[in-house]
C-alpha cells in the first residue's frame, strides 16, 4: 500500500490540551515547557507600555467615534496581550498583515495610529505607508489579507530573505475559505508565515460553537501539516512565548504555524453594535476578571518592575498620544477631491481626463453657489 | 423600507414554512440592519439561524437546501461581501435549471443591502449589480421605495427561480404611507413614478429619490421631467423606459456604481437601439466616477447628486 | 481559563495510521475492528458486477471518445472499487452529489451511463434527472458541488428526515475554499454528510504532495470536528465498509465525516491530457499490480462465488450496456437549437421572444443555404 | 498565437528575475494548453511552479508576492475558473494602490483563456471579461493576433498596474507572420484592422478573426467593412472608435459574450454619446444569446458568426 509514512507519534500533531499560560490568572508567573522567555526588564516594560498606551489609543478612537468624529471603530479592548505580544516577536525586516481590529500591533510596530484612524474618519482608504512600516493595509474583507500574508512570505522564501510575516485573522474568519487557502499555500510552500487568530470567542453576534465544531482552533493546523499552539491571550506573557517560538521556527526555515490566542472581545463588535443583544453581563463580567493589563501589572509590581515614577512615565506618553490623535483628527478635513483620480492607475485612462474636469466644475459651482 | 423589508419576511415565513433564512448575523442580532429582526424568535432557530462566516457556504448551502425543497433567503451582510460568493452564483444558482435541462429548479433569495451615502468604511458601499445584471439565469432587482421593497420581495420569494434582491442601504430610514400587505406591479416591471416631458430620468434603488429630488429641482429651470424607476434590472422592461424615451425624446440614467461598464450602459444601449429616431440626444449617464468608491468623507463628491443629475440633463438639452 | 473541554483522549481525533484494508494486496479477507462487514454472497456479486459495469463502460467512453463522439472524457480506470464500495453504502432516498469522475457511483446508483455520457459529447449540458435519480449534476468546477451536499444535508437535518448525502470530490480539491466550507458548514450543522475524497495522488498533472503537507486528507477532518477515515481505495470491501460506517452514523445523527479512499488514476486525467510528462512507467506499473478489479477476483474465486456462468452473465450484461451506449451516443444528433430558450427561466424575460426569433431567421437562412 | 505567449513568457523571463509563474499545472505539464511550456524546465521551480488547486489563493499568493517584490504572472486555467477569485481581484488586486493612496504597486498579469468554439465542456467556454471592464484599477486587453499576442502581454507583465489578459482560447492556433519580438501598439490604444467605408465591425479577441471573415465576406454585398479590433477594453480607446464611426456612420460590436449588460453596452453607449450626429443607425449589438454558454454540439447556434454580422450590418444599413 503506497502512502505518506506518518510522523512516529502521531498524536504530536495534535495541539496540547491546554493553552499556553505563564500568567497564571493571579499574575504569578510559571514558565512553561518548549515556551522559553528571552525578555529583559527592559522588555516587560515595554510590552506593558505598548498595552497601556494600546488601551488608551482604543478610548480615545471610541471617545472620537462617540463625537461624530469617526464613523465607526472597532474596538481592541481587552485583546491588548494577544496583539501587543504577538506582535512583540517580531523584527524590523517582518510584516503584519492585519485584520481592522489590530491598533495594539500597529503600534508595537511604529505606525502612527492617527494614520489608521483615518480610515475609520474616511478620510481617505487607509493612511500609513505599508511599504515603511512592513504593516499592510488594515483588511475588511474577512480572512483575506491571510493569503496575502502567505504570497510575502512564499516571495521571501523563494528569494532567500531572512523575514517572518504574521497575519492576525479572527475565530469567525476561519470559516472563510480564503483563510484556508491561505494555510494550505503558506504549508506547503513552507512559507515563514505565522497565522495568529485572536480566538475573542465572537464573530460580530455570532459564538465560536456556531463557527465551528473543532475542538479548538488550534486544531485546523493538523488539516495544513503544520503545528497549531493555542495561548492564553489574556495573557501577554504567554502571547509573547508562543509566538517568539513560532517566529523563530519559522524564521528557521521550518515553516508556518497557527497560534490561537484565547481571549475575548469586551466591547461592542465596532460602535455600530449593540452586544447586549448576543451576550451577557454575567459573561462580561467573568472575562473582566481576566483583564490582561491588571494581570501583567500584578507580575510587574511583584517583580519591582513597575513603579510610580514609570506609571507616570506611560500615562504622560499616553496622554501625548491621545492629544496628538485629537489634534490629527479632530475636525481633520478631507483631502483635496480632485485626489481621487490620483491613484487608481500610474498611467489613467483618458478618461480620467473628462472626469476630473466634471468633478473641478462641480466643486467650482458648489464653490460659487456657497 | 427596513421596516417593510422585515415585514415582508414575517409575512414570507408565515405564508409558507418552507421558507427559511439564514446568513451571517441574522439569528439572534436580526442582522447589522436589522432586517432579519424578530424572524428567529418568532419562528425558531430551525427557520431562521446563524452560518458560519462563509459567503460562498452561505450560497451553496442554500443551492442544496433548495434542491432538497426549501425556499431561503439568505443575506450578504454587504455588498462587498458578495464577491467571496461569486462561484456559486454565477456557476450553479443561475445555471443549475439550465444544466439539468429544467429539471431542477432553485427558488433562492440573495438579499443584498448595497450602495453608499451613509459614511460607511470601505467595502460597504459598493454597488455591484452590474456583476449580476450579465449572468444569465439570474433576476435582478432592487426597490426605491418601500412598498415595493415589500411587494418585491415577497415577488422575489415566491419566485422558481433564483433572485438578488438589492435593497438601496441608505433608503432604510426612508418612509412611505402604505398599508402592507401591499402588491405592487410585478418584477419585469418598471413604473413611472413622476410624469413629465421635457426628459426622463431612469434609475433604481437609491437613486429613486435623488431623481425625484432632481425632477423637482428641475421645476425653477421650467422642465418637467419624468422619473422612471426601473427595479427590475433583469428582466427589463424595454417596453416602459422606450415609451417614455418616445415621449420626452431625452434620457438620462443615472446609478452609484461607476458608468463604465455600468448598468447604464445597457440602458443606453437599449434605448439607442429601439427609439433611434425619438432621442434628440444620446442617452447620457450619471454614476459614480470610474474609481473604486472614495472613503467616507469623499463619497459626496463621487456619488451622483441632484445637481450632477440636472447637469445632465442641461447636456442633453442642449445636444 | 474559559475553553471548551477537550476529548478524553485527544488521539482519538486523529485517524488511524494505517488505512482501512480489508482485502489484502493478495485478495486474502481480514476483517477490521471497528468496521464489520454486513454483506450477504448477493452483494460480494454486485459489488463485482458494479465494478466490472464500470470498467466497460469506461473503456466504451473512451473509444467513444476516440472515434470523435465525445468531446473529452475523465476516466475512472483504477478507482471502481472506491467509487462502488462508496456508493453501495447508500440507501435508496439517500442522495449522492458528485463531480465529473463519478462513472461508477453512478451506475451503482441506477443513472443510466449514456445520460452522464450527453455531457462529455456535448448534446446537452447534462442529461440525466437529479430528482429521480438522486443524484447531483456532475460538478466540473472543482469542489463547489461540496456545498451542495453540505445544504442537502443541512435540508434533510431541520426537515428532520432520515437521508445520508454522500459528496465524491478529488484530492486536488480539498485545496478549494469550498471544500472547507463545506466540511464546516455541515459540522456545525450535525448535518447527515460523508465527504467521500477519492485519492487518486493526482489533480491534473499535480501530484499529491504540492497540494497538501497535511500528513493524510483525512487529517484534515481534525480541523473540522469531525472523523476523519482512510481506506484502501483499490479495496472495494474496504471501501465500502467505511462508507457504511460513515453512512449509518450520520443516519444516526452523528454528524458528518471524511473519508479518504487511497486509490491510483490509472488513465490520463481526460482524454485531452497526456500524463508521460508528469509521471512514470514504473510509478504506473506498480498501482496497475494493485488493480481492484483482479483482487476482488481472487478473492471471490476462492470464495466459490464467482464462476464461469456469473461471469458469463456479467460480461453479457456489459456487452449490451455498451451497446446501449453506443447505439444511443453514435452520431447522436443535438436537440432542437430553439431548446437554448427553454430552461434558463420558468418565466423568461421579452427579450428573449426577439433572441427565440433571430435564432429562427438564422436557422431557417441555413436551411435555405443548405 | 499560443507560441507567440509561450514566447512571450520565456522572453519577459528572461529578461527581468522578479517575474514569475504560477498556477494550476503551469509547471511540469506546461499548462493544460502548453502556454507555459518548458518554462519549469528552463528557469527552475523558484520561477514557475504548479499551486494547490485554488483560484483565490493563486491571486491572493500573487499579491502578496507583488508586494514583496516579484512580478507573478498566474494562470486561471480556464474562464469558468475564473469565479472564485472574484473576490481577490475585485476588492483586492484591482484596489490596492488606490487603498493605499498610491504607496503600493501591484504588477500582476492574470492570464485568461477564454470564449467558446472548441467545443469544450461546460464552464470552458466562458467570456467573463464585463464582469472585469467594470472593476476600476485594473486593465483588461485581449489580442486577437499572435504578434499582438505578444507584445500585449510583455507589456501587461511590464506594467505596474495589474491587468487581466484574456487570451483567446479558440485562436492558439491562429498562425501569423511575425517576426519575435515585435512591438506594436500599446495597451489602450485600438488598431483599424481593415479598412472601410460602409459600416465599422468592432471586437476583440477571437472576434477580431471573425470579423474579418465578414468583412471579407461582406465585399460580395458590395460593402466595404472597417474592422476594428479594440485590443484594450480598459483602457478604452475611445479616439479610434469614435473616429472610425465618424466615417462610417454605422457600427456594429462583436463579442462571444451575452449580449445583455456585456462590453458591448459599453462600446455602444459610448459611441452614442461621442459620436451622435455620426451615426445613421444605432449601434448593433452580435453575441451571444442572453443564455447560459450552451453545450458543445449547440455552441455554433449560440455564438456569432460571419452570418449573424452581415446580418447586424444589413439591419444597420437599413435603419
Ligand atoms: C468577507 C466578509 N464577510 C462579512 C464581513 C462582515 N463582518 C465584519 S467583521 C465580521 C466578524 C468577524 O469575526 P472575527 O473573524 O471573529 O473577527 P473579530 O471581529 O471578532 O475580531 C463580519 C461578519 C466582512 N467584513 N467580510
Ligand atoms: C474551480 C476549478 N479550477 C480548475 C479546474 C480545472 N481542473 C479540472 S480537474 C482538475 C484537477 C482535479 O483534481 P482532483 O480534485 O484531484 O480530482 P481528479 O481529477 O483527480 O479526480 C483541475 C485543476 C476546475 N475544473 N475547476
Ligand atoms: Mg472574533
Ligand atoms: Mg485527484
Amino acid at each position: 500500500m503506497v502512502t505518506a509514512p506518518l510522523p512516529p507519534d502521531p498524536a504530536a500533531l495534535l495541539p496540547p490540551p491546554e493553552p499556553v499560560q505563564v500568567l497564571d490568572d493571579s499574575g504569578t508567573l510559571h514558565e512553561v515547557d518548549g515556551f522559553p522567555l528571552d525578555l529583559k526588564d527592559e522588555d516587560f516594560r515595554n510590552l506593558y507600555r505598548y498595552m497601556v498606551l494600546a488601551r488608551r489609543v482604543d478610548k480615545q478612537a471610541i471617545n472620537l467615534q462617540r463625537q461624530g468624529q469617526l464613523g465607526v471603530y472597532a474596538s481592541l479592548l481587552g485583546q491588548e496581550a494577544a496583539q501587543v505580544g504577538g506582535a512583540y516577536a517580531l523584527d524590523e525586516q517582518d510584516w503584519v498583515f492585519p485584520s481592522y481590529r489590530e491598533m495594539g500591533a500597529a503600534l508595537v510596530r511604529g505606525v502612527d495610529p492617527s494614520a489608521i484612524l483615518h480610515l475609520f474618519r474616511g478620510t481617505w482608504l487607509s493612511d500609513h505607508d505599508p511599504m515603511a512600516t512592513h504593516f499592510g493595509l488594515l483588511s475588511i474583507p474577512i480572512a483575506t489579507q491571510a493569503l496575502h500574508a502567505a504570497g510575502y512570505a512564499m516571495g521571501a522564501k523563494l528569494d532567500g530573505k531572512d523575514l517572518v510575516v504574521m497575519s492576525y485573522f479572527g475565530d469567525g474568519a476561519t470559516s472563510e475559505g480564503d483563510a484556508h487557502e491561505a494555510m494550505n499555500f503558506a504549508a506547503v510552500y513552507d512559507a515563514p508565515c505565522v497565522f495568529f487568530v485572536q480566538n475573542n470567542q465572537y464573530a460580530i453576534s455570532v459564538p465560536l460553537s456556531k463557527q465551528t465544531k473543532a475542538p479548538t482552533i488550534a486544531h485546523k493546523a493538523v488539516g495544513y501539516g503544520m503545528p497549531g499552539y493555542r495561548c492564553d491571550g489574556n495573557d501577554v506573557l504567554a502571547s509573547y512565548a508562543v509566538a517568539r517560538k513560532a517566529v523563530d521556527r519559522a524564521r528557521a526555515g521550518e515553516g508556518p504555524c497557527l497560534i490561537e490566542a484565547v481571549t475575548y472581545r469586551m466591547e461592542a463588535h465596532t460602535t455600530a453594535d449593540d452586544p447586549t443583544r448576543y451576550r451577557t453581563p454575567e459573561e462580561l463580567a467573568r472575562w473582566k476578571a481576566r483583564d490582561p493589563i491588571a494581570r501583567f501589572e500584578t507580575f510587574l509590581t511583584a517583580e519591582g518592575l513597575l513603579d510610580d515614577v514609570f506609571r507616570a512615565e506611560i500615562d504622560e506618553e499616553a496622554k501625548a498620544y491621545a492629544a496628538r490623535i485629537r489634534a490629527e483628527l479632530y475636525d481633520a478635513p478631507h483631502g483635496d477631491p480632485l485626489e481621487l483620480f490620483e491613484h487608481v492607475y500610474v498611467d489613467p485612462p483618458a478618461s480620467y481626463a473628462e472626469q476630473r474636469e466634471q468633478l473641478r466644475r462641480e466643486l467650482a459651482a458648489n464653490e460659487a453657489g456657497a | 423600507m427596513a421596516q417593510a423589508l422585515n415585514t415582508a419576511l414575517h409575512d414570507a415565513m408565515g405564508a409558507d414554512d418552507r421558507v427559511v433564512v439564514f446568513g451571517e448575523d441574522v439569528g439572534k442580532l436580526g442582522g447589522v440592519f436589522r432586517i432579519t429582526d424578530k424572524l428567529q424568535q418568532r419562528f425558531g432557530e430551525k427557520r431562521c439561524f446563524d452560518t458560519p462566516l462563509a459567503e460562498s457556504g452561505i450560497v451553496g448551502s442554500a443551492i442544496g437546501m433548495a434542491l432538497y425543497g426549501f425556499k431561503p433567503v439568505v443575506e450578504m451582510q454587504f455588498d462587498g461581501f458578495t464577491y467571496p460568493a461569486f462561484e456559486q452564483i454565477v456557476s450553479h444558482l443561475a445555471k443549475m435549471r439550465n444544466r439539468s435541462r429544467g429539471r431542477v429548479q432553485l427558488p433562492v433569495v440573495i438579499r443584498i443591502p448595497f450602495g453608499g451615502g451613509i459614511g460607511a468604511v470601505e467595502h460597504h458601499s459598493e454597488s455591484p449589480e452590474a456583476y449580476f445584471t450579465h449572468v444569465a439565469g439570474l433576476k435582478v432587482v432592487s426597490p426605491g421605495i418601500p412598498s415595493d421593497g415589500y411587494s418585491l420581495l415577497r415577488e422575489s420569494i415566491a419566485s422558481p427561480d433564483p433572485v438578488l434582491f438589492f435593497e438601496p442601504k441608505r433608503r432604510y430610514w426612508l418612509k412611505e404611507d402604505a398599508d402592507l400587505p401591499v402588491t405592487t406591479e410585478p418584477i419585469g416591471t418598471a413604473v413611472v413614478r413622476r410624469q413629465g416631458t421635457t426628459a426622463t430620468l431612469f434609475a433604481y434603488g437609491p437613486m429613486v429619490r435623488t431623481c425625484l429630488e432632481a425632477a423637482q429641482a428641475g421645476e425653477s429651470e421650467g422642465w418637467e421631467l419624468e422619473v422612471v424607476d426601473l427595479r427590475s434590472l433583469n428582466p427589463f422592461d424595454a417596453e416602459t423606459v422606450v415609451a417614455s424615451v418616445r415621449k420626452t425624446g431625452h434620457a438620462v440614467v443615472v446609478h452609484e456604481a461607476q458608468v463604465f461598464s455600468g448598468f447604464g450602459a445597457e440602458v443606453a444601449a437599449q434605448v439607442a437601439e429601439r427609439a433611434f429616431y425619438s432621442l434628440e440626444a444620446p442617452v447620457l449617464r450619471v454614476g459614480g466616477f470610474d474609481i473604486p468608491y472614495p472613503a467616507a468623507k469623499l463619497e459626496e463628491f463621487h456619488l451622483p447628486d441632484v445637481d450632477r443629475i440636472l447637469d445632465a440633463v442641461d447636456r442633453s438639452l442642449a445636444f
